[in-house]
């Protein structure tokens, strides 16, 4: 069943993206899990776990529902149900994260529970122009009040932030130039990580899959589809045979409850 | 340990759990997984004459003690249906594990066509889904609300198939399912699928809106599993078809209550929503320990002691 | 504070939420403490012609989920009950709570019998229960099976009560509920209570049979709640009479769900297992609350915002 | 939902009486409340749980229902539901049991309660002639296997037996000659308890609810009515006008769900 959530604050994070903040956790909930978040008379789809005490979402306004949540204001309800699937677990001691788009947003949940337990983290940013990079502060930022990105850290005032922060966009607007699979090689090679995880547009994640493989590296991708019942039933979620097969997943393996993270060892 | 085996109508099972229509029933690869996580059969998602997108979201959510859904019967239409029925048989054949095809359509003529355009796949059975509640706006009162409509669907379905047994699928919302399927049978059908969801609505009083886009829908899980008991028991005292119960079977003991209402194999969906595909194996392998401890050594056993 | 006064045909309720028929509605003591715990209008139980032991134990069971009952109509005849019912309207009149009386009889003319000689003791309202499902054995289908026969009980009703005004109280087991409605309205139903009891069997597997020793039973509770705001919301959408909605109201926020669906009243019943007759009055302020936070201040605001 | 449980014990405990023990706990079960026990084709009856942990109930053979359970084996099962109503809880530090025919099997579960707490019992039993005279020894035994009576003390060796037991016959076959009753008053002068907690037939609690009255006692008394649902639905169990009022009971009190004790402070 959905939950009642009232939107507290809204950030603007970039010219089509916001972070909404509302007023209670979504306990128990792990980076890398979603919710479905349901606008009556709208509709009702996916959105990353962004953080879970208070839940966060950040929602990049593409369509009719991404639109129809960005016209909200604070004070505004939003249903969701959730958590859903199955999130990231963190493997080892050093991390790399690597995000496009929204995906971000459950990395920095994530880089935040790492860095919280003690453990080190490099994140590569991938966009086609400056003004697409998300969160990029966020990751290195050591004011926690920024983003409470996680249960029980509500307090925490300065946490240290990741290691290394590395940003690719297409046209070299801002960081590298060029895709940002050269920027995982590279912090590959700078220090080896305990597993990659990574959240984003698909061609990046079957890149991905391909440069892990070569590297014999753990990883864990949290793949995207379309999604109706969210709860294993419906069937609806199945990825193509086309992305299955280039990146390995197997065969009726469901993104909503499977996944949307499915790792590699 | 007990012997699991379910003999239902020319078939051979390797347990009574059958992976209900709908759930999970969209791909080759789907029912194959559904096979290799354990059912004993597995049944396609219902097909009707021509593609459907089905309904908006959301369609379906948990309300604390079962689901509600309407998918609104999403499907590729007949032709492309039974182009992956076939491979999905294909697959399944080195399983050992029948395949059950659904079908569902607007007029009695155009069952009669989706079930011969299915048949070319050559499912084991094929299931007649003449009670799915989420359409009833565009297609009227279901057939499964009379004699006179069931019989008939039954018949043009029959008509159609050939060799190939045919289990009509009875919903619960009549007030009496023992008559429906007593016409059903007497019109052909070889055996009975019990049940299909209940009407419902489920409310967000703070939205104040009902929640799913279609409003109505269908309710599954534990709700519903007293309703299909009952469905099954009235059904069972009345005709001689074996039964394929559905609704609410969420454990190897619920799967026993059905077989003791009188069912001959067990239809399992929602229960995936809590327990994972892998639902469909643990049940068959939770009723095999019961029926060790309660002393039963085959599942013909439960049937002949329910009917004492 | 909103204000949670209920108009209800003529009658003025402090709240919306009545005790169902068969709850604690067997003395005039009963009914008593349902007032004086909160209630804002209490029904009798069910009363036939003649007096009835009912079914023998086990008559009810908690099953997880909700409850399933064969009581079995158990009453002691339409003489003795108005008697009964002339003692609580004058034990209620002080406490402003009104009294619903609830009839239930074999044939269209008993049901008009019936109803004269409860009408002797002027209960507020009449309810007329065509649709217990506990004794079909003996009754056959019940009336609120058909359109026909739900009409016929109606009018035989409504010739013998004078100016009391009647509620029919339909079943859930019916293919299209919002049909029966509209046909006892047709036939001079005052008001509808929506709904009774839905069949079902619960079975104890290691037991191997039905708990029930009437071995069928009416489901209440949690399960039943989306099944009758569902009843509820098509019988408002298609008849402009005042609807009881009654099954599964647990909590003033159930009771805001069925008030949303079109529901003027709420019916509460199997809530009082787990929450004690004291769930009467605290639902009702529980729904005080929901509605301030939800910024209503009268129900009629609450109606209104549900049908746009 | 009945639970099934398997009978692993069966005491006589004289010529129409049978305590059966079971093979697991009732969790949660207090002194006085009951179980409503189902034999599948047989019918379904209230039985006050004589002891909880595991379970064991003490039948009275008298008609159809109880001779069925009498008639049962070790090995055999019986389904139940509960604990349900409202059972005995303690006041006070030195209390007075009063107990005619089954209703000593509830005092002793709470006997054993109290003499746990480091309290005081005495205790009355009433009874026709000796042979109806139930459980007198195990109220004054200290061999507490003999009937492991409540949760968490099936271990303890050697339970302080109650201080005072007296029985009372009709026929002056064992104990005083009279009533109960009688016995009671002595107790009660000897040293004040209290309160006083009472089950029997229903003369009995009528007799003893004047009696504290009279001393202006604290006393909880179990009632007996005719039980359908258990649930506080059906109305059945309503007590009769005339009972109600001899003892005070509040109209509308039903004895499945508000009772079967009722406490006068
Ligand atoms: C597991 C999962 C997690 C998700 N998490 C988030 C999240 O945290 N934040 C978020 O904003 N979205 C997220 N999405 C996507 C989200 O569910 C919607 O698909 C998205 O909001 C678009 O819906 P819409 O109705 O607004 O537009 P639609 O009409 O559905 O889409 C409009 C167009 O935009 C494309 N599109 C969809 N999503 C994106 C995107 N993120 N960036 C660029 N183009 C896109 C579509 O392919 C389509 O062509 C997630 C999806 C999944 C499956
Ligand atoms: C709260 C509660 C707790 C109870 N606890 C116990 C218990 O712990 N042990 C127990 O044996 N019974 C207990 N009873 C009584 C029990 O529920 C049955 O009523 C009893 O077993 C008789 O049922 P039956 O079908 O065997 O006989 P019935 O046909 O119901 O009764 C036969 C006759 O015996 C009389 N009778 C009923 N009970 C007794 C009795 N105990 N002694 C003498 N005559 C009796 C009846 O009035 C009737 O005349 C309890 C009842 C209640 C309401
Ligand atoms: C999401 C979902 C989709 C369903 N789709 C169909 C369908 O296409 N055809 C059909 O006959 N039944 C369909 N059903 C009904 C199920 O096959 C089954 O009868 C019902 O859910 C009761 O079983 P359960 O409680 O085990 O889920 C669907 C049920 C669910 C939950
Ligand atoms: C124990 C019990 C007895 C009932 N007896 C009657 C009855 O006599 N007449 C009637 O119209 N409904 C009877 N009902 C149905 C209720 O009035 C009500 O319609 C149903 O229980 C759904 O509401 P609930 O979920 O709040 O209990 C009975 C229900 C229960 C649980
Ligand atoms: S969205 Fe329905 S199975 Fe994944
Ligand atoms: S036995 Fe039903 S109310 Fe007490």
């Amino acid at each position: 069943m959905h939950e009642t959530f009232t939107i507290t604050q809204i950030r603007t994070e970039n010219y089509r993206t916001k972070t909404f903040v509302f007023d209670k956790p979504f306990s128990g909930a792990q980076p890398g899990q979603y919710v479905m978040a349901w606008l009556p008379d709208v509709g009702e789809k996916p959105f990353s776990i962004a953080g879970a005490d208070p839940l966060r979402l950040m929602v990049v306004a593409v369509g009719p529902f991404s639109e129809a949540l960005h016209r909200l204001d604070v004070g505004d309800r939003v249903w969701a149900r959730g958590p859903l699937g199955q999130g990231f677990a963190l493997e080892g001691r050093h991390h790399l994260l690597v995000g496009g788009g929204y995906g971000v947003a459950p990395l920095l949940f994530l880089a935040r529970k790492a860095v919280a337990a003690g453990h080190t983290v490099d994140v590569c940013i991938g966009a086609r122009t400056a003004a697409d990079v998300l969160l990029a502060e966020a990751f290195v930022s050591t004011d926690s009040t920024d983003f409470n990105g996680f249960v029980g850290e509500k307090s925490v005032k300065s946490v240290p932030s990741v290691e290394k922060l590395s940003i690719t966009t297409e046209d070299g607007s801002l960081g590298g130039r060029g895709l940002v699979t050269q920027a995982v090689e590279a912090a590959i090679h700078a220090r080896r990580p305990d597993c990659v995880y990574a959240c984003g547009p698909t061609p990046l994640l079957v890149a991905l899959a391909r440069l892990c493989r070569e590297h014999t590296l753990p990883h864990q991708l949290s793949w995207e589809a379309h999604m109706r019942c969210g709860m294993g039933l419906c069937g609806d979620c199945e990825l193509d045979a086309v992305t299955r097969q280039v990146a390995g997943i197997p065969a009726g393996w469901l993104v909503c409850k499977d996944g949307p993270v499915l790792r590699f060892a | 340990m007990p012997d699991v085996t379910c003999h239902f109508l020319n078939l051979t099972l390797r347990n009574p759990i059958i992976l209900a229509s709908g759930i999970l029933g969209t791909s080759a690869d789907l029912l194959e997984r559904a096979a290799r996580e354990g059912a004993g059969a597995v049944t396609a998602k219902s097909c009707g004459p021509t593609p459907r997108a089905g309904h908006p979201n959301p369609v379906a959510v948990d309300w604390g003690h079962g689901l509600i859904n309407a998918v609104g019967l999403s499907n590729p239409g007949a032709a492309e249906e039974a182009r992956m029925l076939a491979e999905a048989r294909a697959r399944l054949e080195p399983l050992g594990v029948p395949l059950i095809a659904s079908i569902f359509a607007g007029t009695t003529a155009e069952f009669g066509e989706v079930a011969r355009t299915i048949t070319a796949a050559r499912p084991h059975l094929i299931e007649v889904n003449i009670s799915c509640p989420n359409v009833a706006d565009e297609f009227g009162t279901p057939f499964a609300a009379s004699c006179e409509s069931a019989a008939a669907v039954t018949e043009a379905v029959k008509r159609n198939v050939g060799d190939i047994p045919i289990a009509v699928k009875l919903a619960p919302n009549v007030p009496d399912i023992a008559r429906i399927a007593a016409a059903v049978v007497e019109a052909g059908a070889d055996a009975i699928t019990a049940i299909n969801t209940m009407p419902g609505m489920v409310i967000n009083a703070d939205a104040g809106r009902p929640v799913l886009s279609n409003r109505i829908g269908g309710i599954s899980g534990p709700a519903l599993k007293p309703i299909a008991l009952r469905c099954v028991y009235q059904i069972a005292r009345t005709v001689r078809v074996p039964i394929i119960g559905t609704g609410g079977v969420t454990t190897g003991r619920d799967a026993a209550e059905m077989l003791l209402a009188g069912a001959t194999a067990v239809g399992v969906g929602s229960a995936m929503w809590t327990r994972g595909v892998g639902a469909l194996g643990d049940i068959a392998a939770e009723l095999a320990v019961w029926m060790g401890q309660a002393g039963y050594g085959t599942l013909e056993e439960i049937g002949v002691r329910s009917e004492e």
